[in-house]
């Protein structure tokens, strides 16, 4: 039951990731192709020469390693340490012309392909880090309030306020369950403008339970809601000098009567 | 600048206590005024450049350079700035336009025009949970962001609204189909995470490939 | 400037329709863009200019103006903007903003966006064999350096990422061709979307669809 859809928005982005990292970093690593990646470059060849079998051989050590020492592991890594162990025995056994599908050899080759793209993008990465930035190492105009002649308001949005604008509406939609079914409630002025009404007949101490309006008794979920109100209700007008109230003793019933101007 | 270099106090600038040449001097002495929001004085230009360096020399040179420049060197007290020249100022008025971010109401009946397109002013209602005030859409209209499209051929045939080709400009969409869905706003964090009751497994993304003629609203539809 | 006037259309230049001489367009455009921290596009330019005048010429003339100074024209996308030559940052320890340090997932997120654009969510995860966090997308997009790009034209037509001019003005990058390395990781195949072998020839058709081999290229080719 979620009163406030929206809780999660308040989480901040680091925490998001802080979140997120807790499930992808095992032992410092970014999922199984980061591992890898790591483990390949002690073989310290071209990564489109890298022995795949031995590099098979490194990750399942490493996952035996990992789960030594109770660490969590992510399903990726296990997923990926069953696809290796499933390639090391094609890579190792003699291919079976009857077997369809890629060979070891083909599927070694997509994964050293993989690799050496993985590289590629960090070694790339870590050049756009490494270019002049601004604000960093080149710098745009600092006083940028020259002149002031008309004043003219654009409105602006982004496509990102567009997009949270909707998803606010769709959450909203897809919670309406939420909005206070308004049936069984009587209203507190429901109970004043019906008591109003009724209250000059009310000479002798009547029990409350006399002015609930008709058809409110037998629900109960009505029957509170109709109590309270005329309660709230009776208390409002024995404030304003109308009533009387009492109660003899706790969980007696309540009484009113109208109150005598002249005593 | 290279006339400048013959200015150079010494010829043997290379040594590592010696003042950069004249032209570098005023090269930086430009580069700390442009970036600078304030005027700077002297005494922090001489502060902030290499030791030895004369930024009033700088100055000299660089406000002649300056000088009948769409931007001039000024001295403001006893420190300096660029500005841009006073007969100019009639292009600044693009400078004073103040942007102001459109209101929540507005930026959500843009969202369900662009998703549900073509759509009447009553299904926005609906849709949105309230009334959508005139001042809203007239704005909208106003910006020339939305449109009337062709009428609803249902009773009392009300008009319907569309984005226009400014929208998607302003928003850098090729057209309206590529906004992103609810799965998709969903992966990228713009929704919060918890599915709801039965909804969502409707938004199919299979479902959009073809559904142009209608406009949107299927892709939506609950 | 001088000698530009004499390359003005006609003598009378004061006339009301007449373009204004060169030299004083050049003046206008190098007032306008020193006045902006953003970058300006030629539109814009055009627009704020009188009418007649030709800013795209005016900017070349700025341009070549600026070369070697403390302050240069630098080209983004079509926009121009002036920053303060790259060598001089050492002088500008004052106005350094320290920036939201991110990620290394993040960082990669970006690069793989950069480099292969237009790209989806999954072509990134394939690249980085992980799943790309939430957090990671949603941080890249509110700081402007990523948006949702055109969707794919394969089944499920899923939304690309593409980066941003705001990017490539961070990054000091007139367009994304420019990208470090970009043309021999495209010779060494390595921004190929290479399906594993074996796999479905579902995923195959992304190739025919929207050109995916290309992947980046064809977004900024004007």
């Amino acid at each position: 039951m979620a009163e406030i859809p929206f809780e999660e928005d308040t989480m901040s982005v680091a925490d998001r990731m802080a979140a997120e990292a807790l499930i992808v970093d095992v032992d410092g690593f970014e999922g199984p192709l980061d591992v890898l990646l790591t483990l390949s470059r002690t073989q310290k060849v071209d990564l489109r020469k890298i022995s795949v079998l031995d590099l098979a051989k490194q990750y399942l050590a490493f996952v035996e390693r990992a789960k030594a020492l109770r660490l969590e592991l992510a399903a990726d890594y296990l997923v990926m340490a069953a696809w290796l162990a499933f390639l090391k025995s094609r890579l190792l056994l003699p291919p079976d012309p009857t077997e369809d599908g890629p060979s070891g050899e083909e599927l070694a080759a997509h994964l050293a392909f993989q690799l050496e793209r993985l590289q590629a993008m960090r070694d790339a990465a870590a050049r756009l880090m490494g270019r002049d930035r601004l604000g960093r190492d080149f710098f745009a105009r600092g006083q940028t309030h020259e002149v002031t002649r008309t004043r003219k308001i654009q409105y602006t949005a982004t496509l990102l306020d567009l997009m949270q604008g909707y998803a606010r509406i769709r959450t909203r939609d897809d919670f309406r369950p939420f909005v206070m079914d308004r049936d069984a409630v009587f209203t507190m002025e429901q109970a004043l403008e019906r008591m109003r009404g009724l209250m000059g007949y009310a000479g002798e101490w009547t029990d409350i339970a006399s002015y609930l309006p008709e058809g409110w008794e037998l629900d109960p979920v009505r029957r509170r809601s109709a109590t309270a109100a005329t309660f709230a209700a009776s208390l409002e007008l024995v404030k304003e000098g109308h009533l009387e109230i009492r109660q003899s003793e706790t969980f007696a019933p309540i009484q009113l009567r109208k109150k005598d101007r002249h005593s | 600048m290279s006339e400048d270099e013959t200015n150079s106090p010494s010829p043997e600038a290379d040594s590592l206590f010696e003042a950069p040449p004249m032209g570098e001097q005023e090269r930086m002495v430009e580069a700390i005024l442009f970036a600078s929001a304030e005027p700077v004085s002297v005494k922090e230009l001489t502060e902030r450049m290499p030791h030895g360096a004369d930024p009033a020399e700088a100055l000299v040179h660089l406000r002649k350079r300056y000088e009948g420049r769409g931007v001039n060197l000024c001295r403001i007290g006893d420190a300096w700035a660029m500005r841009t020249a006073t007969d100019l100022g009639f292009l600044m008025q693009r400078e004073t336009v103040e942007t102001r971010k459109l209101s929540r109401a507005a930026i959500e009946t843009l969202a369900i025009i662009a998703y549900h397109q073509p759509v009447t002013r009553a299904e926005i209602e609906e849709i949105r949970g309230v009334s959508v005030s005139r001042g809203t859409v007239d704005q909208l209209l106003e910006m020339e962001w939305i449109r009337f499209g062709r009428r609803k051929m249902t009773p009392g045939r009300p008009v319907t609204f569309v984005v226009t080709s400014e929208f998607l400009d302003h928003f850098g969409l090729e057209n309206a189909r590529d906004l992103p869905g609810l799965k998709e706003l969903r992966a990228a964090g713009l929704l919060e995470n918890r599915p709801p009751p039965g909804a969502l497994d409707l938004v199919s993304e299979e479902n959009d490939g073809d559904a142009a003629v209608e406009g949107q609203s299927e892709l939506f539809e609950d």
